[in-house]
Protein backbone atom coordinates (compact mmCIF):
# COMPACT_ATOMS: atom_id res chain seq x y z
CA UNK A 1 0.00 0.00 0.00
CA UNK A 2 1.32 3.43 -1.06
CA UNK A 3 1.81 6.22 1.62
CA UNK A 4 1.91 9.95 1.86
CA UNK A 5 5.24 10.12 3.27
CA UNK A 6 7.78 7.55 2.78
CA UNK A 7 11.64 6.75 1.64
CA UNK A 8 12.25 4.33 -0.67
CA UNK A 9 14.48 2.18 -2.67
CA UNK A 10 11.94 1.41 -5.40
CA UNK A 11 11.38 3.69 -8.08
CA UNK A 12 8.99 6.40 -7.32
CA UNK A 13 5.39 5.64 -8.02
CA UNK A 14 4.47 9.05 -9.70
CA UNK A 15 0.94 8.33 -11.15
CA UNK A 16 -0.01 6.62 -7.36
CA UNK A 17 1.09 9.32 -5.51
CA UNK A 18 -0.74 11.19 -7.97
CA UNK A 19 -4.20 9.34 -7.45
CA UNK A 20 -3.78 8.92 -3.19
CA UNK A 21 -3.06 12.61 -3.07
CA UNK A 22 -6.27 13.36 -4.78
CA UNK A 23 -8.18 10.56 -3.01
CA UNK A 24 -7.21 12.15 0.22
CA UNK A 25 -7.92 15.68 -0.58
CA UNK A 26 -11.62 14.47 -1.63
CA UNK A 27 -11.66 12.48 1.40
CA UNK A 28 -11.00 15.39 3.38
CA UNK A 29 -13.14 17.76 1.73
CA UNK A 30 -16.04 15.35 2.13
CA UNK A 31 -15.60 15.04 5.65
CA UNK A 32 -15.57 18.92 6.13
CA UNK A 33 -18.04 19.60 3.72
CA UNK A 34 -15.77 21.99 1.57
CA UNK A 35 -14.61 22.11 -2.19
CA UNK A 36 -12.75 19.21 -3.39
CA UNK A 37 -9.56 19.05 -5.55
CA UNK A 38 -9.54 20.91 -8.37
CA UNK A 39 -5.88 21.63 -8.59
CA UNK A 40 -2.83 18.93 -8.60
CA UNK A 41 0.54 19.94 -8.54
CA UNK A 42 3.56 17.30 -9.20
CA UNK A 43 6.99 18.30 -8.26
CA UNK A 44 9.38 15.82 -9.50
CA UNK A 45 13.05 15.97 -9.08
CA UNK A 46 15.42 14.50 -11.47
CA UNK A 47 18.83 13.47 -11.32
CA UNK A 48 20.80 16.01 -13.91
CA UNK A 49 23.96 15.28 -15.85
CA UNK A 50 25.72 18.09 -15.33
CA UNK A 51 26.35 20.35 -11.82
CA UNK A 52 28.21 23.61 -12.01
CA UNK A 53 29.92 22.71 -14.98
CA UNK A 54 30.61 18.87 -14.13
CA UNK A 55 29.54 15.71 -15.08
CA UNK A 56 27.67 13.76 -12.82
CA UNK A 57 27.46 10.38 -13.68
CA UNK A 58 24.92 9.45 -10.97
CA UNK A 59 23.73 10.50 -7.21
CA UNK A 60 23.69 8.32 -4.33
CA UNK A 61 20.96 9.45 -2.01
CA UNK A 62 20.95 8.59 1.83
CA UNK A 63 18.23 9.10 4.57
CA UNK A 64 18.00 8.84 8.22
CA UNK A 65 14.67 7.09 7.44
CA UNK A 66 12.19 8.17 11.01
CA UNK A 67 13.14 11.16 10.77
CA UNK A 68 12.93 11.89 7.06
CA UNK A 69 9.43 10.69 7.01
CA UNK A 70 8.37 12.71 10.41
CA UNK A 71 10.30 15.84 8.90
CA UNK A 72 7.77 15.08 5.57
CA UNK A 73 4.52 15.14 8.01
CA UNK A 74 6.19 18.07 9.56
CA UNK A 75 6.00 20.28 6.12
CA UNK A 76 2.73 18.83 5.09
CA UNK A 77 1.33 20.15 8.60
CA UNK A 78 3.01 23.43 7.88
CA UNK A 79 1.88 23.84 4.69
CA UNK A 80 -1.61 22.37 5.98
CA UNK A 81 -1.67 25.84 8.74
CA UNK A 82 -1.31 28.12 6.46
CA UNK A 83 -3.27 26.90 3.25
CA UNK A 84 -6.11 25.14 5.06
CA UNK A 85 -7.24 22.25 2.85
CA UNK A 86 -3.94 22.07 1.50
CA UNK A 87 -3.05 17.95 1.18
CA UNK A 88 0.56 16.67 0.28
CA UNK A 89 2.30 13.82 -0.49
CA UNK A 90 6.05 13.46 -0.77
CA UNK A 91 8.38 10.23 -1.23
CA UNK A 92 12.23 10.44 -1.76
CA UNK A 93 14.10 7.57 -3.49
CA UNK A 94 17.46 6.22 -2.09
CA UNK A 95 20.32 4.48 -3.62
CA UNK A 96 22.44 5.42 -6.79
CA UNK A 97 19.93 6.90 -9.28
CA UNK A 98 21.43 7.19 -12.66
CA UNK A 99 21.18 10.62 -15.34
CA UNK A 100 17.53 11.51 -15.91
CA UNK A 101 15.89 9.63 -13.04
CA UNK A 102 14.08 10.78 -10.18
CA UNK A 103 14.82 11.33 -7.04
CA UNK A 104 11.77 13.33 -5.36
CA UNK A 105 8.07 13.14 -6.15
CA UNK A 106 6.02 15.63 -4.17
CA UNK A 107 1.75 15.91 -4.75
CA UNK A 108 -0.17 18.94 -3.99
CA UNK A 109 -3.41 19.48 -4.19
CA UNK A 110 -6.26 22.00 -3.16
CA UNK A 111 -9.73 23.16 -4.56
CA UNK A 112 -7.42 25.81 -6.19
CA UNK A 113 -4.28 26.78 -7.73
CA UNK A 114 -2.42 29.31 -6.04
CA UNK A 115 -2.80 27.36 -3.14
CA UNK A 116 -1.48 23.91 -4.67
CA UNK A 117 1.60 25.62 -5.85
CA UNK A 118 2.55 27.53 -2.81
CA UNK A 119 1.99 24.70 -0.81
CA UNK A 120 4.49 22.21 -4.38
CA UNK A 121 7.21 24.62 -3.78
CA UNK A 122 7.06 25.25 -0.14
CA UNK A 123 7.22 21.74 0.04
CA UNK A 124 10.47 21.08 -1.81
CA UNK A 125 12.09 24.53 -0.29
CA UNK A 126 11.21 22.71 2.97
CA UNK A 127 12.62 19.69 1.99
CA UNK A 128 16.02 20.88 0.99
CA UNK A 129 15.83 22.91 4.74
CA UNK A 130 15.02 19.98 7.01
CA UNK A 131 14.94 16.68 5.71
CA UNK A 132 17.48 14.32 6.95
CA UNK A 133 18.76 13.39 3.09
CA UNK A 134 21.87 13.56 1.92
CA UNK A 135 23.52 13.25 -2.22
CA UNK A 136 26.54 11.80 -3.05
CA UNK A 137 27.87 13.41 -6.53
CA UNK A 138 29.67 10.34 -8.59
CA UNK A 139 31.77 11.90 -11.20
CA UNK A 140 34.29 10.51 -13.30
CA UNK A 141 36.94 10.59 -11.16
CA UNK A 142 35.52 10.16 -7.40
CA UNK A 143 32.52 11.07 -5.24
CA UNK A 144 31.39 13.64 -2.79
CA UNK A 145 29.01 14.34 -0.39
CA UNK A 146 26.47 17.36 -1.07
CA UNK A 147 26.57 19.50 1.63
CA UNK A 148 23.50 22.24 1.60
CA UNK A 149 21.34 23.69 4.87
CA UNK A 150 22.21 23.26 8.22
CA UNK A 151 18.16 24.37 9.42
CA UNK A 152 16.72 22.87 12.84
CA UNK A 153 12.89 22.96 12.18
CA UNK A 154 11.70 24.97 15.04
CA UNK A 155 13.33 28.01 13.39
CA UNK A 156 11.53 30.68 12.50
CA UNK A 157 14.11 32.66 9.95
CA UNK A 158 14.51 29.77 6.99
CA UNK A 159 10.42 28.95 7.53
CA UNK A 160 9.69 32.39 6.51
CA UNK A 161 12.21 31.97 3.69
CA UNK A 162 10.45 28.91 2.20
CA UNK A 163 7.42 30.61 2.85
CA UNK A 164 8.88 33.60 1.02
CA UNK A 165 9.83 31.83 -1.97
CA UNK A 166 6.20 29.91 -2.39
CA UNK A 167 3.44 32.27 -1.14
CA UNK A 168 3.31 36.32 -1.34
CA UNK B 1 24.85 4.63 30.22
CA UNK B 2 24.98 2.88 26.52
CA UNK B 3 23.41 4.83 23.56
CA UNK B 4 23.52 4.14 19.92
CA UNK B 5 25.13 6.80 17.54
CA UNK B 6 23.67 7.13 14.26
CA UNK B 7 26.20 8.29 11.79
CA UNK B 8 25.24 10.04 8.38
CA UNK B 9 26.52 10.82 5.06
CA UNK B 10 30.42 12.56 5.35
CA UNK B 11 30.17 11.84 9.12
CA UNK B 12 29.53 8.07 8.23
CA UNK B 13 32.31 7.81 6.01
CA UNK B 14 34.87 9.75 8.97
CA UNK B 15 34.29 7.56 11.49
CA UNK B 16 33.66 4.24 9.16
CA UNK B 17 30.71 3.26 10.62
CA UNK B 18 27.27 4.07 10.53
CA UNK B 19 25.77 3.02 13.75
CA UNK B 20 28.06 2.90 16.72
CA UNK B 21 27.36 1.68 20.50
CA UNK B 22 28.83 3.96 23.35
CA UNK B 23 29.06 3.37 26.57
CA UNK B 24 29.05 7.05 27.94
CA UNK B 25 29.64 6.88 31.67
CA UNK B 26 29.10 10.77 32.79
CA UNK B 27 27.65 12.21 29.44
CA UNK B 28 24.40 13.66 30.03
CA UNK B 29 23.75 15.89 26.82
CA UNK B 30 23.85 15.11 22.81
CA UNK B 31 26.62 17.49 23.06
CA UNK B 32 28.93 15.37 25.43
CA UNK B 33 28.03 12.79 22.68
CA UNK B 34 29.71 14.63 20.00
CA UNK B 35 32.54 15.73 22.16
CA UNK B 36 33.48 11.81 22.71
CA UNK B 37 33.36 11.20 19.38
CA UNK B 38 35.50 14.05 18.05
CA UNK B 39 38.05 13.14 20.60
CA UNK B 40 37.95 9.51 18.82
CA UNK B 41 37.87 10.79 14.84
CA UNK B 42 39.38 14.76 15.27
CA UNK B 43 38.10 14.92 11.41
CA UNK B 44 34.65 14.93 12.70
CA UNK B 45 35.67 17.83 14.86
CA UNK B 46 34.66 20.80 11.99
CA UNK B 47 31.86 19.68 11.88
CA UNK B 48 30.98 20.69 14.94
CA UNK B 49 29.45 24.61 13.70
CA UNK B 50 27.33 22.67 11.05
CA UNK B 51 26.01 19.83 12.46
CA UNK B 52 22.30 18.77 13.00
CA UNK B 53 21.53 16.31 15.82
CA UNK B 54 18.29 14.45 16.89
CA UNK B 55 17.37 11.91 19.48
CA UNK B 56 15.25 9.20 19.00
CA UNK B 57 14.46 9.93 15.43
CA UNK B 58 13.57 13.82 16.87
CA UNK B 59 15.45 16.82 16.05
CA UNK B 60 17.20 17.98 18.84
CA UNK B 61 19.66 20.48 20.21
CA UNK B 62 23.02 19.82 21.85
CA UNK B 63 22.17 20.50 24.70
CA UNK B 64 19.36 17.93 25.26
CA UNK B 65 19.77 15.23 27.77
CA UNK B 66 19.87 11.75 26.83
CA UNK B 67 18.90 8.44 28.68
CA UNK B 68 20.30 5.16 28.60
CA UNK B 69 19.14 3.19 25.54
CA UNK B 70 18.65 6.52 23.16
CA UNK B 71 19.80 6.63 19.41
CA UNK B 72 21.51 9.67 18.78
CA UNK B 73 21.62 10.93 15.30
CA UNK B 74 24.39 13.25 14.27
CA UNK B 75 23.24 14.30 10.79
CA UNK B 76 25.41 16.81 8.21
CA UNK B 77 24.26 19.67 6.30
CA UNK B 78 21.12 18.24 4.56
CA UNK B 79 21.18 17.70 0.33
CA UNK B 80 18.18 15.62 -0.51
CA UNK B 81 15.61 16.87 -3.34
CA UNK C 1 1.92 8.93 -31.24
CA UNK C 2 1.42 11.74 -28.33
CA UNK C 3 1.94 15.40 -29.18
CA UNK C 4 3.12 18.26 -26.81
CA UNK C 5 0.15 20.06 -27.48
CA UNK C 6 -2.72 18.96 -27.77
CA UNK C 7 -6.59 19.09 -27.56
CA UNK C 8 -8.61 15.29 -26.83
CA UNK C 9 -11.43 13.44 -25.98
CA UNK C 10 -9.85 10.67 -24.15
CA UNK C 11 -8.79 10.52 -21.20
CA UNK C 12 -5.68 12.70 -20.25
CA UNK C 13 -2.25 10.70 -20.84
CA UNK C 14 -0.47 12.39 -17.52
CA UNK C 15 2.57 9.76 -17.42
CA UNK C 16 2.95 9.96 -21.21
CA UNK C 17 3.12 13.73 -21.23
CA UNK C 18 5.48 13.88 -18.48
CA UNK C 19 7.70 11.34 -19.85
CA UNK C 20 7.55 13.55 -23.36
CA UNK C 21 8.51 16.87 -21.75
CA UNK C 22 11.42 15.62 -20.00
CA UNK C 23 12.22 13.76 -23.09
CA UNK C 24 11.99 17.17 -25.19
CA UNK C 25 13.84 19.02 -22.48
CA UNK C 26 17.19 16.90 -22.37
CA UNK C 27 17.39 16.27 -26.57
CA UNK C 28 17.19 20.26 -26.66
CA UNK C 29 19.62 20.42 -23.98
CA UNK C 30 21.84 17.67 -25.38
CA UNK C 31 21.71 19.95 -28.62
CA UNK C 32 22.35 23.41 -27.16
CA UNK C 33 25.34 21.66 -24.46
CA UNK C 34 23.31 23.05 -21.63
CA UNK C 35 22.03 21.43 -18.29
CA UNK C 36 19.21 18.87 -18.88
CA UNK C 37 15.90 18.46 -16.98
CA UNK C 38 16.11 18.66 -13.07
CA UNK C 39 12.82 19.97 -12.18
CA UNK C 40 9.49 18.71 -13.70
CA UNK C 41 6.01 19.84 -12.88
CA UNK C 42 2.58 18.37 -13.62
CA UNK C 43 -0.05 20.80 -13.47
CA UNK C 44 -3.26 18.90 -13.46
CA UNK C 45 -6.82 20.65 -13.49
CA UNK C 46 -9.59 17.97 -12.02
CA UNK C 47 -13.27 19.00 -12.37
CA UNK C 48 -14.65 19.94 -8.68
CA UNK C 49 -17.91 19.07 -7.37
CA UNK C 50 -18.75 22.35 -6.18
CA UNK C 51 -18.35 25.87 -7.45
CA UNK C 52 -19.12 29.40 -5.94
CA UNK C 53 -21.80 27.30 -3.13
CA UNK C 54 -23.55 25.40 -6.40
CA UNK C 55 -22.83 21.32 -6.80
CA UNK C 56 -21.83 20.68 -10.39
CA UNK C 57 -22.32 17.23 -11.54
CA UNK C 58 -20.09 17.67 -14.97
CA UNK C 59 -18.48 20.11 -16.94
CA UNK C 60 -18.25 20.50 -20.57
CA UNK C 61 -15.99 21.48 -22.47
CA UNK C 62 -15.39 22.69 -26.12
CA UNK C 63 -12.56 24.07 -27.88
CA UNK C 64 -11.89 25.59 -31.37
CA UNK C 65 -9.11 23.39 -31.77
CA UNK C 66 -6.77 24.56 -34.46
CA UNK C 67 -6.26 27.56 -32.79
CA UNK C 68 -6.27 26.42 -28.98
CA UNK C 69 -3.26 24.27 -30.49
CA UNK C 70 -1.72 27.17 -31.72
CA UNK C 71 -2.32 28.92 -28.56
CA UNK C 72 -0.51 26.18 -26.79
CA UNK C 73 2.59 26.30 -29.04
CA UNK C 74 2.31 30.38 -28.67
CA UNK C 75 2.12 30.32 -24.64
CA UNK C 76 5.02 27.61 -24.97
CA UNK C 77 6.79 30.06 -26.94
CA UNK C 78 6.24 33.09 -24.74
CA UNK C 79 7.63 31.20 -21.73
CA UNK C 80 10.47 30.00 -23.18
CA UNK C 81 11.45 33.85 -24.62
CA UNK C 82 11.70 34.60 -20.59
CA UNK C 83 12.69 31.29 -19.06
CA UNK C 84 15.40 30.31 -21.02
CA UNK C 85 15.23 26.31 -21.96
CA UNK C 86 12.04 26.01 -20.28
CA UNK C 87 10.09 23.09 -22.10
CA UNK C 88 6.27 23.05 -21.76
CA UNK C 89 3.91 20.55 -23.20
CA UNK C 90 -0.07 21.16 -22.83
CA UNK C 91 -2.96 18.85 -23.35
CA UNK C 92 -6.82 19.84 -22.96
CA UNK C 93 -9.83 17.74 -22.52
CA UNK C 94 -13.04 18.17 -24.11
CA UNK C 95 -16.44 16.55 -23.99
CA UNK C 96 -18.29 16.25 -20.55
CA UNK C 97 -16.10 15.00 -17.80
CA UNK C 98 -17.08 14.28 -14.07
CA UNK C 99 -16.42 15.15 -11.28
CA UNK C 100 -12.33 14.35 -10.43
CA UNK C 101 -11.85 13.59 -14.06
CA UNK C 102 -8.67 15.77 -15.36
CA UNK C 103 -9.65 18.93 -17.93
CA UNK C 104 -6.13 20.16 -18.43
CA UNK C 105 -2.14 18.62 -17.73
CA UNK C 106 0.48 21.16 -18.25
CA UNK C 107 4.48 19.48 -17.78
CA UNK C 108 6.87 22.10 -17.67
CA UNK C 109 10.40 21.01 -17.77
CA UNK C 110 13.87 22.89 -16.44
CA UNK C 111 17.10 22.39 -15.40
CA UNK C 112 16.18 24.09 -12.03
CA UNK C 113 13.04 24.00 -10.16
CA UNK C 114 12.42 27.63 -10.07
CA UNK C 115 12.16 28.33 -13.79
CA UNK C 116 9.84 25.09 -13.75
CA UNK C 117 7.55 26.45 -11.43
CA UNK C 118 7.41 29.51 -12.95
CA UNK C 119 7.20 28.67 -15.95
CA UNK C 120 3.96 26.26 -15.18
CA UNK C 121 1.97 29.00 -13.68
CA UNK C 122 2.44 31.15 -16.15
CA UNK C 123 1.49 28.46 -18.65
CA UNK C 124 -2.02 28.23 -16.95
CA UNK C 125 -2.92 31.88 -16.19
CA UNK C 126 -2.29 32.25 -20.18
CA UNK C 127 -4.24 29.68 -21.08
CA UNK C 128 -6.94 30.89 -19.00
CA UNK C 129 -6.47 34.12 -21.34
CA UNK C 130 -6.01 33.20 -24.32
CA UNK C 131 -6.96 29.58 -25.48
CA UNK C 132 -10.41 29.18 -26.79
CA UNK C 133 -11.89 26.27 -25.25
CA UNK C 134 -14.97 26.78 -22.81
CA UNK C 135 -16.97 24.97 -20.20
CA UNK C 136 -20.67 24.29 -19.49
CA UNK C 137 -21.81 23.64 -16.09
CA UNK C 138 -23.67 20.90 -15.25
CA UNK C 139 -26.04 21.47 -12.54
CA UNK C 140 -29.10 19.41 -10.75
CA UNK C 141 -30.93 22.06 -12.68
CA UNK C 142 -30.03 22.86 -16.06
CA UNK C 143 -26.44 23.80 -17.64
CA UNK C 144 -24.95 27.37 -18.40
CA UNK C 145 -21.62 28.22 -20.15
CA UNK C 146 -19.11 30.26 -18.21
CA UNK C 147 -17.48 33.22 -19.51
CA UNK C 148 -14.12 34.44 -18.49
CA UNK C 149 -11.29 36.38 -20.17
CA UNK C 150 -11.83 37.95 -23.28
CA UNK C 151 -7.81 38.78 -24.18
CA UNK C 152 -6.27 39.02 -27.33
CA UNK C 153 -2.94 37.36 -27.28
CA UNK C 154 -0.95 40.20 -28.34
CA UNK C 155 -2.63 42.65 -25.67
CA UNK C 156 0.40 43.34 -23.69
CA UNK C 157 -1.51 43.93 -19.99
CA UNK C 158 -2.89 40.55 -19.58
CA UNK C 159 0.89 39.08 -20.52
CA UNK C 160 1.90 40.94 -17.91
CA UNK C 161 -0.54 39.83 -15.68
CA UNK C 162 -0.10 36.23 -16.03
CA UNK C 163 3.66 37.08 -15.29
CA UNK C 164 3.07 38.65 -12.26
CA UNK C 165 1.61 35.40 -10.77
CA UNK C 166 4.17 33.40 -12.16
CA UNK C 167 7.80 35.07 -11.54
CA UNK C 168 9.17 37.62 -9.71
CA UNK D 1 -18.14 36.65 -51.45
CA UNK D 2 -18.50 32.97 -49.75
CA UNK D 3 -16.93 32.47 -46.16
CA UNK D 4 -17.44 29.42 -43.41
CA UNK D 5 -18.41 31.11 -40.04
CA UNK D 6 -17.30 28.97 -36.69
CA UNK D 7 -19.13 29.80 -33.24
CA UNK D 8 -18.93 28.10 -30.08
CA UNK D 9 -20.10 27.72 -26.75
CA UNK D 10 -23.09 30.57 -25.71
CA UNK D 11 -22.65 32.04 -29.56
CA UNK D 12 -23.61 28.04 -31.11
CA UNK D 13 -26.33 28.37 -28.95
CA UNK D 14 -27.90 31.00 -29.47
CA UNK D 15 -27.56 30.79 -33.69
CA UNK D 16 -28.32 26.83 -33.71
CA UNK D 17 -25.22 25.66 -35.60
CA UNK D 18 -21.87 25.57 -35.01
CA UNK D 19 -20.54 26.04 -38.84
CA UNK D 20 -22.46 28.84 -41.11
CA UNK D 21 -22.25 28.90 -44.31
CA UNK D 22 -22.24 32.93 -45.36
CA UNK D 23 -22.29 34.65 -48.37
CA UNK D 24 -21.31 38.37 -47.85
CA UNK D 25 -22.24 40.63 -50.58
CA UNK D 26 -19.71 43.45 -49.96
CA UNK D 27 -18.10 42.66 -46.20
CA UNK D 28 -15.20 43.26 -45.78
CA UNK D 29 -13.86 42.80 -42.40
CA UNK D 30 -14.62 40.11 -39.65
CA UNK D 31 -16.92 43.05 -38.06
CA UNK D 32 -18.78 43.13 -41.49
CA UNK D 33 -19.83 39.73 -40.71
CA UNK D 34 -20.64 39.87 -37.07
CA UNK D 35 -22.98 42.27 -37.86
CA UNK D 36 -24.43 40.52 -40.39
CA UNK D 37 -24.72 37.55 -37.58
CA UNK D 38 -26.16 40.02 -35.25
CA UNK D 39 -28.77 41.04 -37.73
CA UNK D 40 -30.62 38.15 -38.16
CA UNK D 41 -29.62 36.57 -34.16
CA UNK D 42 -30.28 39.94 -31.76
CA UNK D 43 -29.24 37.85 -29.34
CA UNK D 44 -25.86 37.90 -30.34
CA UNK D 45 -25.69 41.65 -30.32
CA UNK D 46 -24.75 41.99 -26.65
CA UNK D 47 -21.63 39.49 -27.02
CA UNK D 48 -19.98 42.57 -29.59
CA UNK D 49 -18.20 43.94 -26.53
CA UNK D 50 -16.97 40.74 -25.00
CA UNK D 51 -15.94 38.94 -28.33
CA UNK D 52 -12.69 37.80 -30.11
CA UNK D 53 -12.54 36.04 -33.17
CA UNK D 54 -9.93 34.52 -35.65
CA UNK D 55 -9.65 33.97 -39.46
CA UNK D 56 -8.42 31.10 -40.77
CA UNK D 57 -7.61 29.78 -37.45
CA UNK D 58 -5.16 32.62 -36.31
CA UNK D 59 -6.31 35.15 -34.42
CA UNK D 60 -7.95 38.39 -35.78
CA UNK D 61 -9.29 41.93 -35.13
CA UNK D 62 -12.42 42.87 -35.93
CA UNK D 63 -11.29 45.11 -38.67
CA UNK D 64 -8.92 42.37 -40.11
CA UNK D 65 -10.16 41.86 -43.81
CA UNK D 66 -11.45 38.66 -45.28
CA UNK D 67 -11.49 36.66 -48.29
CA UNK D 68 -13.51 34.16 -50.31
CA UNK D 69 -13.06 30.65 -48.67
CA UNK D 70 -11.94 32.12 -45.22
CA UNK D 71 -12.93 31.12 -42.11
CA UNK D 72 -14.14 33.16 -40.02
CA UNK D 73 -14.85 32.07 -35.95
CA UNK D 74 -16.46 34.35 -33.40
CA UNK D 75 -15.16 33.59 -29.97
CA UNK D 76 -17.18 34.45 -26.57
CA UNK D 77 -15.13 34.98 -23.29
CA UNK D 78 -12.90 31.89 -22.73
CA UNK D 79 -13.27 29.56 -19.93
CA UNK D 80 -10.72 26.81 -20.31
CA UNK D 81 -8.51 25.04 -17.63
Amino acid sequence: MLLPFAITADPLDVAGLLTLAQDRHAAQAARDDVEGPGAVILFVGAVRGRHQGQEVEALTYEAYEPLAVASFERIAREAADRLPGVVLCLHHRVGTLGVGVASIAIVAVSAHRAEAYAASRFAIERVKQIAPVWKREVLRDGASWVEGATVHPDDAAPLDEAWSRAWR
Amino acid sequence: MAVTVRLFARLKEIAGADELPRDLGTATTVGDVWQSLAAEWPDLAPYAASLSCAVNAQYARMHTAVSDGDEIAFLPPVSGG
